[in-house]
C-alpha cells in the first residue's frame, strides 16, 4: 500500500486529511493500556473536525499518558511532570488561534499538579483537558496515586494505600467557575468520541476524566466495572451526549442528568456505586480568563510607540 | 547651643556653595514624608541636577508611632554632577521625631555636622516620658556631633490649617525650598501636578503650607546652599529601577507579564498592572511562582518572549521550569530582583546574594545568560536588550537587579524607543519541514524553530534528551551533541563581547570588580582615592554569564584585584577560618575559577546599599596595608596573581 | 566459521583461568535475563569472586519484541579482586535475539573478540524479515571480530518444559554455569531462594532447565574459563546502591523517610516502604516534592532527623525548602540520586550533573554540607554519617549518589550496626531558658536547640533573619553575625576533616580527581597505566562542601591536574570555544577557584558510567601529548598552575 | 502592676497558666486588623485548657497572618509562603504529644498552597488549621487573592479582579476524608473561640475558615456582612456548636444543621446571599494519617538493631 508522504504541506490546507495526517511516531505504550484507545480518538476527532495538524498543540507534563504529544502529528509540548496546565495557559493567554489540548495523568494532575489544576478550572480557558486516570504511577513504576483506592498495593504502600482516593470530578466540580466537567473510559470508545467532541466545541475548559485501563500494573483493575454494565451509568441530556438508539444495550443503567443542574452533578459525582459516564456540568456562560489575556493582541508598532511615549512623559523632569 | 541656631529674625542670611548634598526626610509611617521627598527629588533633576533618591521603608506596614524602627522617609541626594549612589552621611535631615532618627542612626545615615531640623513638639507633650525621651535625644544628638535645629513644625502649620498632622511635609518642603534657593515655580507646580487628583482645596492649602514653611525658614534660619548645577539641555526622566524594568519591558515589546507576587520585585508588576495593556500586553497573576513561570513558558513556546519578575525564594521555585526553557530553548525574560536572603530572609532589603543560583541553580547543564544592571537606566535598557538575547540565543535570560535599584530613583536621558526594540509578531509564514526544531548549528548551536500554528512545522517539545528534530533520543552521541549545542550558544555570545571599560587607569595598585547596582557607590570610592593619587582602579560587569571577555588580561595589570559585593564572604583575616576553608564572595568565586587570578574580596551583608565612604575606607586600608596609598606612575607590573 | 563453533560431542575441554570476565544477558524485557544475571552475580560472590552487577534498562516500559532499543538484561563482572565498576567490553555475552545486541553495541559494551552465545532459533524463523535480520546480523557481527556462537537454547528447552519462553533464562544460566566451572549446588541454592516464593513446581522445573543446559553446555562448547579466585574470610553482603542507601537509613536510625517517586531514586523508597517499619520508622509519599521536603523539615524540626530521597527536577522543587533549612538550621538528609540532565533530561541514565546545583542551588548565602558516596558500600555508611553530620552541624546534608551506584551491585563487607549509629530518642529534659536557641559558638558556629515539647525552650523558628534568640532581625551587624555562624560551621567541618589519601605515588605527571561513582572505574584506570609505568595517581573527593584540605598541596605535587567526570565541558580543543569561555566540568570548577591551580578536565555525558578503558585512553593520550607515557623519578616537580 | 515573670519555669507545669505565659513579642499588626482578636482568642484557648507554652505548636506560612507564631508564646515555625501545611504534618507524624496549630492565609493556602491544602485534609492528620481570610494579600500590600470578589480592586487588578473567587469551604468539603470543616469571623469573638474549641478537641485534621478583616487594605470590606446580622446564618446543633441562649439578638439568621451531613454542609458553604458561620461538618471516624505515621514510636534501639541484623541477612553472600 502506498501512502501519501505524511508531510504533504504543499495544499495541506486544501486538501483532506485523513487519519494518517495525524500520526506521530510509534506509541511505545504497553499493549493493552487504555492510552492507544485515546489517542486514536483525539485523532479521529482531529480527522472528523478537518483542524490541520499545525493548528493543533497538545500539551502535556510526565508520566505514561503524557507521552501522548509524541504519538500524534501536532505541535507538542511533553513539558514537566505536573505543569501541563500552567504551559497550556501560557499558549492559550496570546493564542485564540490554536486548538489546545492538555493531556495529564492522576498523579501530574492530582498530586503534584493539583493546584495548577483547581487553578486553571478557575481561569477557564478555552482547552480540552483529559485526565486519564489509571489510578496509579505507570511512568516511575507503580506508586500509589492520589486516586488509588484505599487497600491498593503498591511499591510505595506494599501493604496498601491508607487513605481513601480523591474524587477528581467533585473536587473539580466545587471550584468556582467550573464550565465543563465530564467522564469516560477509555474502553467505550464512541462514548469517548463524543466527550471529546463536546468538550472540544465547548467554549471554556473542558475537563474529562477518562478511566484509563493499566494492563501492566494494574490488571484487572477496572475489570469489575468494565464488565458489569450495571456498574457504570450513562448520562444523557441533549445539553450533553444525547440519548443513541442503542445505549440501551450497552448501558442498562442510564440516567437523564441535565449538566446545567451544578447540585445534581455534584451528586452524581459523589455516587459510589456507580461510575457515571458523560457530561456531568456544563456552563457556556462561565467567565473565560482567555478573553482578558488577549487584549491588545495585534496591537501596531506605531500605536505602541505612541503609548510608550506617552508613559515617559509622565516621568519626565 | 547649636551653630546652626535661629536667631528671631535673622533676614539675609549667606548662601554657601555646595557641589552636592544629601538631605533626607523622616517620619513616622503615614505622615507624608515620603511625598516631601519624592518632590524635592523631582524639583531637584527639574534644575538640572545629579539625583539619588532613596525610600526609607519601615519593616512593618503600620509600625507604632514614635518608634525607633519605624523610621519611614526619602533620602535625596543631589549634585552638580550625575549622582550615582545614596551617599555616605546626610547634610542635612528634617524629622518629624526624635525617635526614628535612631535607626538611622544605627545605619550609619549621619555624619559628624548632621542638620537635624527636628520638629520641636515634642518638647511640650502632656506625657512626661515623650517630653524626657525629647530632651535626652537632644543632648544625646549633640554630644556625637549632630547640629540640631529645633523647628516648631505643628505650631506654624497651626496658623494655616487646623489639623497640623495633614500638611506638616509640605510646609517642611517649603522651608527646605527656601534652604536651598530651590526655584518656587517649579517646587509649586510640581507640588500641583502631585496633589491635582485630590482637588482644589487641597492644592491651595498645600501652596498656603509651602509658602509658610518657605517664609519661616526665610526669617529664622541663618544658613543657607545652594547646590552647583551642570547646566543640561537633553531631555530626562526620572524613576526607580522598578519602573524601569517595567517601562523597559513595554519598550521591548514584551506582552505577557507573568508573575507571583514577591517583595521587593512586586512593583515591576503593579506598574504593568496598570500600563501593560496600553501597548498591548496583559499581567497574569498565578497561583504561584511555578505557575508563573510555566505561563510563560507556554508564552514563549507559543511564540510571545514574556516575562515573569520575581525574588530569591521566587526563583528557587521557578527553578525546575528554567531548566526547562534552557532545555527546551524557550526565550523568556526573568528579572529576578534580589532581596536579602537566604531563605525569606530580609525581603525589604539589599543583597546581590543570587548570582550563583542563577547560574549554577538547576540540575544538570544549564547555561544561560545571566545579565546584571548597574544603573536606573540600565534596568530599563536591559530588558530590550534581554529579550533580543532570549530570543537570538533561545533560551532563558536571567535579569539580576536589586532592592537598591528597585528604590533608587535617578534621572536619566529619556529613552527613544523605536520599532526594531519591539518584539517582532509571530512568525505566521510555513515552515519547511525539512529543516528541524533544532538545526543547531556546528560552530555557534543556534537554530531557529517554528511556532505552533505554521504550517510544516509540526514537533514535539520536549524537556527529555532529544536530536535536532526534538525526538526523544537516549543515544549517548546524541546527548553529548545536544548538550554542547546549548553550551556553544555562550561561547557565541561571548565572541561578540568586547572587554569591559576599566573605569580609572588602565594598570595599577589595585583593581575593584564589581557587578549590578554597586557601580555607583565603588567608582565614587574609587574616584576619591584616585584624586589623592591612589592608584585604584574598577571594571563593573553587565555579563555575568558569559563571563566578559579579557578579565585576565585587566586583571594582570594591577598588582591585585579584588571585588566589592553585597553578599556573604568569610574575611580574610577571620581567625577561625583557615585560609584553605575560606568562603568567598560571588562574583569572587567565578572570577577565581575563571581566571586563575587570586582574586580577593570584600563584601557585607547590611541589607542596604555599601556607601561609597565605606567601600574608600576599606580600599584605603588594602593600599595602606601594602604602603602604597599613591599613585604608582610605573607600567603596567607582573601580575602575581594570575598563572595563565 | 567461529574459532569457538561447537563439534558435536567434543567432552572434555581445557579450562582457562582468567583473573577476571565481563559476562552479559540481554533480551527482550520480560524474557527473564535480568534474573539470570543477578543469580550469576550473587553465585559469584558466594564463590569470593569480586562482583560488579549493573543491570540494562530499556528506555521504554514495554518496549517491542526484537528492538534495537529495547534491550533489558544484566552484566556481570567478577573476578579475583574487588571489582569496583563496571568494566570495558564484555567476554561472553548470552543473547535471546539478535537485535538487542545492537543497542549494547552502540553504547560500546563489546569488544573484538567477545564471545555471543545467540539464540539461533530465528534462524529459522516464519518470517522471511526475521530470518534476514538474523542472518545479516550474524554477518556483520563476525566482521567487527565478535565471536559468534548459535546455541539452540529454546529448542533445548523444549526437551524439558512445553513453553521454552518461560525458562530460558534458567536453561542458559545452566549453561553459563557449566562455562565457568561454578558450582552446582551454591547456583542450585540460590535459584532455589529466588523462586521459592512461586511454588516448588516451578523450582523443581528450573532445576532441570538449569541441569539440562549445564549438560548441552558440557556436551557442545569447546572453551570453558574458571575465574581466579581470593580466599576471603569476612561476611559480605551483596546489594546495588538504592538498597545500601536505604539499609544505611536504617541503620543511621533515620525513622521518616519522605519522598515523591522519581526515577532514579525511587527504589529507595520502595524498599523502605517495605522495610522501615521493621525498624519503627515509616515512608511517606507526599504530593509532591515540595511537600516532601516540607514535611522532612517538619519533622527534623520536630526532633527527628528525617531523610528525603530524590533526582534532579525534584532537587529543583526542594530548592526554597533547603534555604529554609540552612536558615532554620535544621538538621535532615537530601539523597539526591542523579540521573541525566538538564531538565527532564535521561531519567534513567547516569550523570554526576547536579554538583553546582547542590552548594549554590538556593539564593543567598547558603552554607551547607555536600558529600558524595563513591562505592556502594560508601553508600550505606555516608548515610549514618550524613545523618550524624546534620545533627552535629545543624543543618541539611546533600548526599549525592547517582543511577550508576544506584543500579550497580556489589558485594562488600557486611557492617556491624551498633547502637551509636542510631538517632539519639528526642530530648525531653527541660531546656535552660536562659539559652537562646542559637547561642552560635563565635568560634565554630555551632549551637543546640530545644525541641517542641522541651519545657523553657519555647521560640520561634523563621526563615526571616534572625538573631541568636530567632528574633526577627533587620539590623546589619545581626545579619552579617548570623550569616557568618552559619558559614562558620562549614570552616568547623573543614579543620576536622583530613585530606583525601592519593591513590598511587604522591607525586608524578598527572594527579586525576574525582567525586562520587567514577572512583572504580578512574582508579582502574590509573592502575593500568601505572603497571606501564605511567606517572598517574588519583585522589577521590568525598566532602564537596566543603572541599577537602589539602588539595592545592597535592597538587602544587604533579605536573599537571585533571578532573574526570561524567558531566558536560566544554573540550579544550574545541575550536568553536575560546579558552577563555571555555565552560569547565562541575568539580573542575570548583577546584579552580579553590587552589587557583589550573585544573584541566575531561568530561563526558554519555548517560552511561565512563568505562576505565574510555579513561585510560583518555589519561594515555594527556600523557603522551607531553611525551611522557612514563613514570618519573625525580622529586615531586614545582607545581606549575599554583600561584599561592 | 508587677507581673510574675514570663520565663516563670521553676514549676510551670504545676501552677495555674495564666494569659500572660502566652504572649509573645508585641503583636505589629495594623490597628484594627482581626489578627488581633484571633491571637487572643487561640490564647484563651491554650489558658483555658491550661496547655503549657512547651506543648504547643504553633506552624505558619508566610503573610501578615502568619506572623501569629511570633506573637504567641509557644513553640512556633514561622515557615515558607504556602508550605505550613507540610511542615506540620511533619510535626505531627511522629510527635502525637504536641497540640498543633496551622495559621495560614487566603494567598498562603488558596494560591501558592492549594496543592498542600487539598491534600491535607485528606491526611487529615490531627491539628488545628485556621485560615484566615482577608480577600486579599495584606503582606506584600495589596495584590488580588483567590478570595477576593470579581471586580475588587487590587495593585495587580486595578481594574478589578476578572474571576469569581474561590469558596474554600467548599472545595474542602468536596476532598475526600475531609474530618471538620466550621466558619467564622475575626469579629465574633465568643463564636470564634466555641469554634477553636470543638476543633482543637476534634481527632483529626479541623479546618476554620476566618472571616478576617484588612482594615488597611480591605478597609470597610466586610462591613456590609459584619452590620448586617442578616447576612450571618448562624449554624447550630448539638454536635457543632450549640445553641446559646444569647444567640437570638446577635444571629437573627440561624439554622440548625446537623454537620455529619455532607451533603448538607456542602448546600450550606455554596449559599451566596448569606456567610454561614458554625460548624459545617465534622466526622470523628475519618481515617487518621497520623495514626499511622506513628507505628513504631518509641523502639528500643536493641529491637531495631535486631531487626536490621535480619535485612542486613537478607543481603549475605
Ligand atoms: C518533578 C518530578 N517529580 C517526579 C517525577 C517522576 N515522575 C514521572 S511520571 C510520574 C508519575 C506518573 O503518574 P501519572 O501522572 O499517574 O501518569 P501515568 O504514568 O500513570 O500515566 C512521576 C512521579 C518527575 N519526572 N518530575
Ligand atoms: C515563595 C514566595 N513567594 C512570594 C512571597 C511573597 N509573599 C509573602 S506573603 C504573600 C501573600 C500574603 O497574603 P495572604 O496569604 O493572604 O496573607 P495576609 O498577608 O493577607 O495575611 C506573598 C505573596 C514569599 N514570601 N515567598
Ligand atoms: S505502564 Fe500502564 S499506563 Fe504505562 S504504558 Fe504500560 S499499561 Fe499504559
Ligand atoms: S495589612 Fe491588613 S492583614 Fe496586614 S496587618 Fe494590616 S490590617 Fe492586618
Ligand atoms: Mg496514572
Ligand atoms: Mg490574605
Amino acid at each position: 500500500m502506498t501512502k501519501l508522504p505524511k508531510a504533504w504541506y504543499m495544499d495541506g490546507r486544501l486538501r483532506h486529511l485523513a487519519l494518517a495526517d495525524y500520526e506521530g511516531t510509534t506509541p511505545r505504550w504497553c499493549p493493552g493500556c487504555g492510552d492507544h484507545a485515546a489517542l486514536a480518538t483525539v485523532q479521529r476527532l482531529l480527522r472528523d473536525e478537518q483542524i490541520p495538524p499545525d493548528q493543533a498543540v497538545v500539551v502535556s507534563g510526565i508520566g505514561c499518558s503524557s507521552r501522548f504529544p509524541h504519538y500524534i502529528h501536532t505541535y507538542g509540548f511533553h513539558g514537566l511532570h505536573g505543569r501541563p496546565l500552567p504551559i497550556a495557559e501560557g499558549v492559550r493567554a496570546r493564542r485564540p488561534d490554536l486548538h489546545l489540548f492538555v493531556v495529564t495523568g492522576d498523579g501530574d494532575c492530582c498530586a503534584i499538579g493539583t493546584a495548577h489544576w483547581i487553578h486553571s478550572i478557575r481561569y477557564n480557558m478555552k482547552m480540552t483537558v483529559m485526565l486519564f486516570d489509571n489510578n496509579i504511577y505507570g511512568l516511575t513504576k507503580m506508586q500509589t496515586s492520589p486516586t488509588t483506592p484505599k487497600g491498593g498495593r503498591s511499591n510505595t504502600h506494599p501493604e496498601g494505600a491508607p487513605l481513601s482516593p480523591l474524587n477528581p470530578l467533585s473536587i473539580t466540580l466545587s471550584i468556582a467557575n467550573v464550565s465543563f466537567v465530564a467522564q469516560t473510559a477509555d474502553w467505550v470508545p464512541a462514548h469517548f468520541a463524543s466527550i471529546v467532541k463536546r468538550a472540544h466545541a465547548h467554549p471554556g475548559l473542558a475537563f474529562i476524566r477518562v478511566l484509563q485501563r493499566c494492563p501492566h500494573y494494574m490488571d484487572h483493575h477496572w475489570e469489575p466495572i468494565q464488565s458489569d454494565p450495571r456498574r457504570q451509568l450513562l448520562l444523557f441530556h441533549p445539553e450533553g451526549v444525547p440519548a443513541q438508539a442503542n445505549d440501551q444495550r450497552a448501558f442498562p443503567e442510564r440516567l437523564e442528568h441535565d449538566p446545567s443542574d451544578l447540585a445534581r452533578a455534584r451528586e452524581v459525582a459523589s455516587r459510589t456505586d456507580v461510575w457515571p459516564l458523560g457530561v456531568l456540568y456544563r456552563n457556556p456562560c462561565a467567565e473565560r480568563y482567555d478573553l482578558d489575556t488577549a487584549v491588545g493582541l495585534g496591537m501596531s508598532g506605531a500605536d505602541k510607540l505612541a503609548a510608550l511615549e506617552r508613559e515617559l512623559t509622565q516621568f519626565e523632569v | 547651643m547649636s551653630s546652626a541656631s535661629m536667631p528671631e529674625g535673622s533676614s539675609s542670611v549667606a548662601v554657601q556653595r555646595v557641589r552636592e548634598h544629601i538631605v533626607e526626610f523622616v517620619c513616622d509611617s503615614g505622615e507624608g514624608a515620603q511625598t516631601a521627598g519624592q518632590l524635592l527629588g523631582t524639583v531637584a533633576a527639574k534644575s538640572g541636577h545629579g539625583v539619588w533618591t532613596v525610600e526609607i521603608i519601615p519593616a512593618e506596614i503600620e509600625p507604632p508611632v514614635r518608634s525607633r524602627a519605624g523610621a519611614s522617609g526619602n533620602r535625596v541626594r543631589m549634585g552638580r554632577d550625575a549622582v550615582t549612589n545614596m551617599g555616605d552621611g546626610a547634610d542635612v535631615v528634617v524629622a518629624f521625631n526624635e525617635q526614628v532618627l535612631y535607626s538611622r542612626i544605627d545605619v550609619g545615615a549621619f555624619k559628624r555636622g548632621t542638620v537635624i531640623l527636628l520638629e520641636r513638639k515634642w518638647a511640650e507633650d502632656q506625657s512626661q516620658v515623650v517630653r524626657a525621651a525629647y530632651a535626652d535625644a537632644i543632648v544625646e544628638f549633640g554630644k556625637v556631633g549632630y547640629d540640631v535645629v529645633e523647628v516648631p513644625m505643628e505650631a506654624e502649620c497651626m496658623r494655616v490649617v487646623e489639623d497640623p498632622r495633614r500638611g506638616k511635609n509640605i510646609w517642611a518642603l517649603g522651608m527646605v525650598t527656601w534652604l536651598y534657593d530651590l526655584d518656587v515655580a517649579t517646587v509649586e507646580t510640581e507640588l500641583g501636578k502631585k496633589l491635582r487628583s485630590k482637588g482644589e482645596d487641597v492644592v491651595a492649602r498645600s501652596l498656603e503650607l509651602l509658602s509658610a514653611g518657605y517664609s519661616w525658614a526665610a526669617g529664622h534660619l541663618r544658613f543657607r546652599y545652594r547646590v552647583d548645577c551642570a547646566p543640561r539641555d537633553e531631555a530626562r526622566v526620572v524613576m526607580n529601577g522598578n519602573e524601569a524594568l517595567a517601562l523597559g519591558t513595554m519598550a521591548a515589546g514584551i506582552e505577557v507579564c507573568s508573575m507571583y507576587p514577591i517583595t521587593p520585585a512586586t512593583s515591576v508588576s503593579h506598574y504593568l498592572a496598570r500600563s501593560l495593556k496600553n501597548v498591548g500586553g496583559f499581567v497574569h497573576q498565578a497561583e504561584d511562582e511555578i505557575s508563573a513561570m510555566g505561563f510563560a513558558v507556554g508564552a514563549a513556546y507559543a511564540g510571545k518572549t514574556p516575562v515573569t519578575v520575581t525574588s530569591g525564594p521566587g526563583l528557587a521555585l521557578k527553578s525546575e521550569f528554567i531548566g526547562l526553557a534552557v532545555m527546551a530553548e524557550l526565550p523568556l525574560v526573568i528579572i529576578d530582583v534580589q532581596r536579602g536572603g537566604p531563605s525569606t530572609g530580609l525581603p525589604t532589603r539589599v543583597e546581590q546574594g543570587d548570582l550563583l543560583t542563577a547560574l549554577f541553580g538547576q540540575p544538570g547543564d544549564t547555561p544561560k545568560i545571566v545579565i546584571a544592571p548597574s544603573t536606573i537606566e540600565e534596568c530599563f535598557h536591559d530588558v530590550v536588550l534581554a529579550r533580543k538575547l532570549a530570543e537570538t540565543f533561545r533560551g532563558p535570560v536571567i535579569l539580576l537587579s536589586d532592592a537598591n535599584l528597585a528604590t533608587g530613583q535617578q534621572p536619566f536621558r529619556r529613552p527613544v524607543p523605536n520599532e526594531a526594540w519591539l518584539s517582532p509578531p509571530v512568525d505566521r509564514c510555513d515552515w519547511d519541514p525539512q529543516v528541524p526544531p533544532f538545526a543547531w548549528d556546528p560552530e555557534t548551536g543556534l537554530s531557529s524553530r517554528p511556532i505552533p500554528g505554521q504550517t510544516g512545522g509540526a514537533h514535539v517539545v520536549t524537556g527529555l534528551a532529544h536530536d535536532e528534530r526534538s525526538r526523544v533520543a537516549y543515544e549517548s552521541p546524541v546527548n553529548q551533541r545536544a548538550i554542547a549545542a546549548r553550551s556553544r550558544k555562550l561561547a557565541t555570545l561571548f565572541k561578540s563581547l568586547r572587554a569591559p571599560a576599566i573605569h580609572g587607569a588602565d594598570h595599577g595598585e589595585l583593581l575593584v570588580v564589581g557587578w549590578g547596582s554597586t557601580r555607583g557607590a565603588i567608582e565614587e570610592a574609587v574616584d576619591r582615592i584616585r584624586a589623592d593619587g591612589g592608584a585604584v582602579s574598577s571594571v563593573h560587569l553587565r555579563f555575568l554569564s558569559p563571563l566578559e571577555p579579557g578579565l585576565a588580561d585587566i586583571f594582570r595589570r594591577f598588582e591585585r584585584v579584588m571585588t566589592v559585593e553585597v553578599n556573604y564572604s568569610d574575611d580574610a583575616d577571620d581567625p577561625t577560618v583557615p585560609k584553605e576553608a575560606r568562603r568567598y564572595a560571588q562574583l569572587a568565586w567565578l572570577l577565581r575559577a575563571r581566571t586563575l587570578c587570586d582574586v580577593e574580596c570584600w563584601s557585607r551583608v547590611p541589607g542596604m546599599p555599601l556607601p561609597p565612604g565605606t567601600i574608600e575606607t576599606e580600599l584605603r586600608a588594602r593600599l595602606d596595608a601594602v604602603g602604597v596609598s599613591s599613585a604608582r606612575s610605573e607600567g603596567p607590573p607582573q601580575g602575581r596573581g594570575a598563572s595563565a
